[in-house]
């Protein structure tokens, strides 16, 4: 099944030595995919950009990140991994920046710079600790040695930064909701879909050449899944604007993801294998899934912003009338991200809970405690994620719109973006209901990272449901098929009669007087406004004919907002004081110097 | 089955809640004339619907039809077993759900997006509820199966995990009532209040689009009876029509049950909802620890 | 002859604390001078019985650049800047000259665990040369001015060059006409910088020079 | 040939004083780091015999030093004659000064004596200090003060402690490095400690190091590019090379750790001292030269820490130098142009100058070590040294250091490449030779970044060889 290429290079310690093993397969399956789509998407995205900027850059930093990425999941040596993991972070950086005009997107870029820096910084020392006990630099040595459990959890928490910076891991998330909106759609769906993903396999790679961690290892993982997953969401339903809230979904599928690995990593822990496959297996298809459904999701908001010129998902509506067809595409995305029935998104949470339920029967008292936990986050995770996207899909698709749009009928983008579309769409419910060819590989990537035999038998106890899952979802088509036959006969051929919305007779209604996303997701994050630092502005309305009133409501994102800017603020504040302080006198420097000597000499001299 | 007897299932609260208004109340027949008579009517559709109007009905309905299958009732095993069908029921009645609030924001009213609103932010704690009823009921039966759950051994833990069930059941009738919008949460009599949830999404709705949709609530409610009755009534007399006779006096006993509490409590206020769940969600975590506890 | 050499490096070091003490640059200038003819009179002392050519070229050279050169070219700074003669210190005459004996001690403290391979002129050269070498800092950390900064850094290079004589056996003369050479150019480019700086003084704005400017000069 | 390429530059520098035409001084000054650099390059081939009795000699870490110089002053020159097109000022000081210069960091790199190592570094001094004041304006007079001052008493320090080690090798009679080393036995270790913490104090304030480091910003944020990118390629890298040195002397008497135990300190000093001050920095070249200041810790970090970390230190010096050419000369066509190199005064340069803007930003990727440039391996290997050697604590420290300088320098350098453009000051095109000497820097750091060529790991071998116990 593994297959090394070696090819000659001369770098320090640096070795070209390419591997696939099913882990790396199942990236790069995700990876092409996406690649492909996006980038057929881009050549129609970015033709309206056409004569007005070079488009040569973008489509150079386009390709390289393929490649990086590609060499990423392949490589088979620390500093062949590391020189194509920057690669990726510059050439990311570089596709965010096309609308380097915008200030809010220059941010996004430097934010995402600093924090993707970051994780890379923990990632070299992970490496090299790794290197170190391994005596060499190769992945493969690096496996076949045991690492002492303290080092283990040493490593293990590097990298969880380093790797969990470039996933998204809260509270390490703060550069994706700014970066994701900023960059052109379909390379908002890159990064969402597979950049983001390269975080996952970097904790996926160092499970793997562990082997052996700590208890409490998993415990974390699980714990971190959860509260991205349910933060993520959570933060996602207060967004006003469509592509920042889909950067937010990134975070809560990152997070069922790790919630998966944590399942595989304590079921490796416990000695249950079949746990510890299901887990991982259900995190790995959950990382195709996503690729796939979020790839979809974005490039459907980038044809709706291309055409509608604004992604406030206020200003939007009735988009369905104008873009039939990229409606209907977007709608499968939605069901698959809700991870409903008959799409792809179902089949990974189904294995992820299968995971879970089966550690709760198996696992000692610490264990159920978490695994329930876990169960119970993927349930109000998926709950809430539905909310959300009824939320999108309702209030921008449907229902009149909200601003006035001009528009000449149906007015789809160009067959350059819709193929993509198709394509992925097709993949979502390919998977959704033929979930075996999937199920198999990300299984054999389970065993692989779960250092267990393919066993026929585990990998029969989960086909099994999968098809009997196959069989109901073929079932409910039939009955949808039935039921529309029904209701054709029962109804006849003529056309029906069509009206105002009635609502109770109560009609007269502005498309001002809609719901808005706002008001809709309110519920639920007025009662969250705690954990959410949900705040409104202005509202206060008064008097018997009130005055004009404004009111704007805003959630806080506690990590970004109290905790990484102000300490920034404080510290460049610090750094500008002292410097005005020190040039005034060049005897300072002076002095410096002498104290300088004196110490080296008491340090030294002394004995 | 559910076809049959759903209806028949909301007749019977219905008649249930005139008796104790004082009144004599419509035939517990009456939702099939209600029923049949939509299944004659042509449709109304807002300029404002697309498809997804016209499409959520049916996706409703099927959806909650392809759940019965996983569903013993009384001698008639499910259809469908495997161990994990748990999550495609909860799913699948969150496909339904997900077609309802898109259809009910497709009409492009205020009202409608209210409702919708309301109906995913309850949904989002009754959720919660259902799967740590789940949890516990896995932990007591170590099946990940419904069939299984609610099947063959629960006479066996009535006795071990009395208190266990107990807290269960109590919790799964107030998620019922939430997810089948009965009275303290919803009122399913009415249309034109504030406070309603369900009847409000479904307002536009008309001919065989309202009877599908009808048809869907009542098959739910039915569903959700059915998971019920099993475990509280866990008697096996291992002859088929003894045991489905049991079953179907048991979910006589839910619905004249749900009609009592309906007649004997107001609709609570809508922030008061939460709180109501919130309850269910501590009494099925109770359970869990109780469970843990006589682990 | 070794008295002789022990008198000349405690005059040394009393000079450049003489030097640290002084209210007027000229004044500073004029003791530095004196300093310098003593320091180039210490090759005689050393090899006062047999006199090579040698010696003779290093007491002229040093004569010429430290007694003459340099103070001249400082005087000449002094009057193209048409600056005002006083010594700007940022701590007051009374402590530098307190914290000068300190360094002193601290001098002959440091010198005292240092031993000397070989033959020693006298054990007077090595604390002296260290004393003044931080004196000269001293003058130079503490006073404002860019041409008592020069001043004090001619100082310093005085306490190295008689460390240096210390060494006279063991290195090559090449080393030490660079360092005489070094000495010459540094102070000369020196006075051309003080001269610039004083020039486009001249034009700067006001606030520059209050801010900026006004503490170094 | 050795004493040739040394005399070469002197002459021609003496020549240059002569009036003549202002083209003409900079051809001259291009046909003179020309004729350089095609001997230099021979080097690489055959050997130089030494010279006056050892003194000159080239081994494998002065061939390192000489070729960063020989390339970095033939970069500059060619950008100066671009540079010169536009600026109408005199040269006669600026170019001789340049020649000298050249000459004398020549001598740095070949001199095999302690005594003469310094007298050369001390002349390096002197022939910087009238370039940095080549604009005349009362920033830059006050920029060169503070150079002066700083690296006058560093100066001095030195020869105090070339006079300690005069005194250690008080039985060996010479400081011929060579005699040093083979009569390691004989030096005084109380002696030689004292020599090499004054040695690393003195030529550490020429170097820039942390508490030393203090005129860097105002000499780099004065000096036009160029000058500044000598500065911080070439004539750093000469005070580095007489600490590499003091570390060969160190190794062969037994005194490595202790040695090393000082450098580590410095280096951590140097990584962490500009990170405090950068984040509040807006001049492009002042945050350059507190980054210089940064990867001065670097280089000495790697000195410390063992074999791989001395080949990581003199693979960063050449990837250093290279960076940082490109980064001020890059930096300094922007001032030229706008005359300024505040954030706030220039924005948007990739959409006005393209090339410029690309190489600006290249310049910085190289320089904080990204890694399609060789910066990022050296920078890697360091790292590797420290965790190889145990030193954790210091592992984190460097991280942090650069970390923080990267933000640093990456929100100036942003500010200026993206955005609207603002209108500069002196609306010239992009010059094609100013562009061509920093591409040409580029593209060196992003081939040595791909592949290293074997004769290149050989001679890198080769000086760590000397420098290993």
């Amino acid at each position: 099944m593994e297959k090394i290429i070696q090819f000659p290079w001369h770098v320090p310690f640096g070795e070209f030595t390419l591997k696939l093993d099913p882990l790396s397969l199942i990236f790069l399956t995700a990876i092409i995919i996406l690649t492909l789509c996006a980038g057929i998407y881009g050549v129609g995205y970015m033709r309206s950009y056409q004569g007005a900027r070079s488009l040569k850059a973008h489509a150079f930093f386009f390709l390289l990140l393929a490649v990086a990425i590609g060499l990423v999941v392949t490589a088979n040596n620390v500093i062949l991994f590391l020189c194509a993991w920057e690669l990726m972070s510059i050439a990311t950086y570089f596709l965010i920046v096309f609308h380097d005009e915008k200030p809010s997107v220059r941010r996004a870029g430097f934010l995402y710079l600093i924090a993707t820096h970051c994780g890379t910084f923990c990632l070299f020392l992970m490496f090299f600790l790794m290197a170190r006990t391994a005596g060499s630099m190769d992945f493969t040595v690096m496996a076949h040695t045991t690492f002492s459990p303290a080092l283990a959890g040493i490593i293990f928490f590097l990298a969880i930064i380093g790797s969990g910076v470039k996933a998204g891991f809260l509270p390490m998330h703060i550069w994706l909701p700014h970066a994701h909106p900023a960059a052109p759609s379909h390379v908002s769906a890159f990064l969402s879909g597979v950049t983001i993903k390269i975080g996952i396999y970097g904790i996926c790679r160092v499970l793997w050449i562990m082997g052996i961690f700590p208890n409490w290892c998993g415990y974390v993982l699980l714990t971190i899944g959860i509260v991205s997953g349910v933060m993520g969401v959570l933060y996602a339903l207060g967004q006003h604007e469509i592509k920042r809230l889909l950067a937010y979904h990134s975070i809560e599928n990152i997070g069922i993801i790790a919630l998966g690995l944590g399942v595989g990593l304590l079921g490796r822990s416990y000695h249950q294998p079949f746990i510890a496959a299901l887990g991982f297996a259900g995190a790995l298809l959950h990382v195709i899934n996503h690729a796939i459904f979020k790839g979809l999701l974005f490039l459907g908001a980038g044809a709706v912003i291309q055409k509608m010129h604004t992604g406030e998902i206020d200003k939007l509506g009735g988009v369905a009338k104008i873009m039939p067809l990229t409606s209907t595409l977007f709608l499968v995305g939605a069901l698959s991200i809700c991870g409903l029935p008959l799409f792809n998104g179902f089949i990974s949470e189904f294995m992820i809970y299968f995971g879970l339920f089966q550690g709760v029967l198996a696992l000692p008292l610490q264990g159920v405690v978490f695994f329930v936990l876990g169960i119970l986050s993927l349930a109000l995770i998926g709950a809430l994620a539905l909310a959300c996207f009824t939320k999108v899909y309702g209030i921008v698709f449907l229902g009149n719109p909200r601003s006035s749009i001009e528009t000449k009928g149906t007015e789809e983008v160009s067959a350059w973006m819709m193929a993509p579309m198709f394509l992925l769409a097709g993949l979502c419910i390919w998977i959704g209901l033929m979930p075996a060819v999937m199920a198999r590989l990300t299984f054999m990537g389970g065993n692989f990272l779960a250092h267990m035999e393919p066993s026929a038998f585990y990998l029969g106890k989960i086909l099994n449901p999968l098809s009997i899952i196959n069989g109901t979802a073929f079932v409910l088509l039939a009955l949808i098929i039935m039921l529309v036959f029904v209701r054709r006969w029962l109804l006849g051929k003529e056309p029906m009669p069509t009206s105002e919305t009635w609502s109770c007779g109560f009609t007269q209604l502005s498309s001002k007087l809609q719901y808005t996303s706002s008001s809709f997701a309110r519920p639920i994050v007025q009662y969250f406004r705690n954990t959410l630092l949900f705040r409104r502005y202005g509202g206060e309305v008064s008097g018997e004919f009130p005055q004009k009133a404004q009111m704007s409501s805003h959630v806080h994102d506690a990590s970004e907002d109290y905790l990484f800017r102000p300490v920034f603020t404080r510290l460049r504040n610090l750094s500008k004081r002292i410097d005005e302080k020190s040039i005034r006198y060049t005897q300072i420097y002076l002095i410096y110097i002498f104290v300088f000597l004196i110490f080296l000499l008491v340090w030294k001299m002394r004995g | 089955m559910v076809l049959l007897f759903s209806p028949f299932f909301l007749g019977v609260i219905t008649r249930v809640k005139a008796f104790f208004g004082g009144r004599v109340g419509p035939s517990v027949f009456q939702p099939y004339f209600d029923l049949a008579k939509l299944f004659q009517k042509k449709c109304v559709y807002s300029h404002t619907t697309t498809w997804i109007f016209r499409a959520a009905p049916i996706v409703v309905f099927a959806s909650v039809l392809a759940v019965s299958l996983m569903i013993p009732f009384g001698a008639f095993k499910a259809p469908v077993r495997f161990s994990g069908d748990i999550f495609l029921v909860a799913y699948l009645f969150g496909l339904a759900r997900f077609f309802m609030i898109v259809a009910a924001l497709d009409t492009g009213s205020s009202f409608e997006g209210m409702g919708a609103s309301r109906e995913a932010f309850f949904s989002c704690l009754s959720e919660l509820t259902i799967f740590m009823n789940f949890v516990t009921l896995v932990l007591v039966a170590h099946q990940i199966s419904l069939s299984g759950m609610i099947g063959a051994e629960i006479p066996l833990s009535w006795k071990l995990m009395g208190p266990t069930l107990l807290l269960v059941v109590s919790s799964f009738f107030i998620v019922i009532l939430a997810e089948n919008c009965r009275i303290p949460v919803d009122d399913p009599s009415t249309h034109l209040e504030l406070t309603m949830i369900h009847e409000v999404m479904i307002l536009d709705h008309s001919g065989v689009d309202l009877a599908y949709m009808l048809y869907g609530a009542a098959a739910k409610l039915f569903l959700f009876g059915g998971i019920l009755v099993p475990i509280l009534l866990p008697i096996h007399t291992g002859h088929g029509l003894m045991d489905t006779l049991i079953f179907v006096v048991g979910m006589l006993g839910i619905a004249i049950f749900i009609g009592l509490v309906e007649s004997g409590m107001a609709r609570l206020r809508l922030n008061r909802v939460t709180n109501l769940l919130l309850i269910a969600f501590a009494l099925a975590f109770f359970g869990f620890i109780v469970r843990l506890w006589r682990g | 002859m070794t008295t002789w050499i022990d008198t000349s490096c405690i005059l040394v070091v009393f000079l450049a604390l003489s030097i640290l003490a002084t209210y007027r640059i000229t004044g500073m200038i004029h003791i530095f001078v004196v300093q310098s003819f003593v320091l180039s009179f210490v090759p005689f002392f050393l090899h006062a019985d047999a006199l090579t050519g040698r010696d003779v070229m290093l007491v002229l050279a040093t004569l010429v650049l430290k007694a003459i050169v340099a103070p001249y070219i400082l005087f000449w700074a002094i009057r193209h800047m048409s600056m005002r003669s006083e010594v700007k210190p940022f701590i007051g005459f009374g402590t530098s000259i307190i914290c000068g004996t300190f360094l002193i001690a601290g001098a002959f403290w440091v010198a005292s665990s240092l031993k000397l391979p070989g033959k020693l002129i006298s054990d007077l050269v090595i604390p002296c040369s260290l004393s003044t070498v931080l004196l000269g800092f001293m003058i130079i950390v503490t006073r404002t001015k860019a041409i008592t900064q020069v001043l004090g850094y001619l100082v310093m290079e005085n306490g190295i060059f008689l460390f240096a004589l210390s060494l006279f056996d063991a290195m090559p003369t090449l080393i030490e006409m660079g360092i005489l050479l070094d000495i010459f150019v540094a102070v000369f480019i020196m006075a051309i910088v003080v001269n610039h700086i004083n020039e486009e003084f001249e034009h700067a704005p006001a606030s520059l020079r209050r801010t900026k400017m006004g503490e170094t000069l | 040939m050795l004493s040739v390429l040394i005399l070469i530059p002197f002459v021609c520098g003496l020549v240059v004083f002569l009036p003549m035409e202002r083209r003409l001084r900079v051809r001259i000054l291009c046909a003179v780091s020309l004729v350089h650099a095609m001997i230099v390059a021979s080097f690489w081939k055959v050997n130089p015999p030494s010279e006056i009795n050892g003194f000159l000699m080239l081994d494998a870490i002065g061939l390192i030093v000489l070729s960063i110089v020989s390339f970095l002053f033939l970069s500059v020159s060619v950008y100066m004659v671009g540079y010169f097109h536009h600026e109408q000022r005199r040269t006669r000081t600026f170019v001789a000064c340049l020649l000298l210069l050249l000459s004398t960091m020549t001598l740095v790199s070949v001199s095999r004596h302690m005594g003469l190592l310094w007298v050369a570094i001390e002349a390096t001094t002197l022939f910087s200090a009238p370039l940095i004041s080549f604009h005349r304006n009362p920033e830059s007079l006050e920029a060169t003060w503070k150079y002066l001052l700083v690296c006058s008493v560093g100066i001095a320090l030195a020869l105090l402690g070339t006079f300690f080690l005069a005194i250690a090798a008080h039985d060996v009679h010479t400081l011929l490095l060579p005699v040093l080393l083979s009569g390691a036995k004989m030096l005084s270790v109380n002696w030689l400690k004292l020599s090499v913490i004054f040695l690393l104090v003195g030529y550490g304030c020429k170097m820039g190091l942390a508490p030393m480091h203090s005129w860097k910003p105002e000499a780099y944020g004065q000096a036009p590019g160029m000058i500044a990118a000598l500065m911080s390629g070439a004539l750093t890298q000469c005070s580095f090379l007489a600490l590499i040195r003091v570390s060969q002397i160190c190794a062969k008497t037994g005194l490595s750790e202790f040695y090393a135990s000082i450098l580590i300190v410095t280096g951590a000093l140097s990584l962490v001292a500009p990170a405090i001050f950068i984040l509040g920095e807006g001049n492009i070249k002042r945050a350059f030269a507190y980054s210089s200041v940064e990867h001065m810790g670097i280089l000495v970090l790697g000195l410390g820490l063992g074999p791989v970390g001395i080949f990581g230190a003199f693979f960063h010096m050449i990837n250093n130098a290279v960076a940082k050419v490109a980064a001020f000369l890059a930096a300094g066509s922007l001032a030229q142009k706008y005359g300024s190199s505040r954030a706030t005064e220039v924005k948007g340069v990739i959409h006005l100058y393209p090339v410029t803007g690309v190489l600006l930003i290249a310049g910085f990727l190289a320089g904080t070590g990204m890694f399609p440039f060789a910066t990022f391996h050296s920078e890697l290997m360091i790292l590797n040294a420290a965790v190889l050697s145990g030193h954790y604590l210091l592992a984190l420290v460097y991280l942090g250091g650069i970390l923080v300088m990267f933000i640093g320098v990456l929100r100036i350098v942003l500010e200026m490449a993206l955005g609207k453009p603002t209108q500069p000051v002196l609306p010239a095109k992009e010059n094609f030779l100013m562009n061509a000497a920093i591409a040409v820097a580029m593209i060196i750091s992003l081939g040595l970044g791909l592949w290293m060529p074997d004769i290149l790991t050989k001679v890198l071998n080769d000086a760590v060889a000397l420098v290993r116990i």
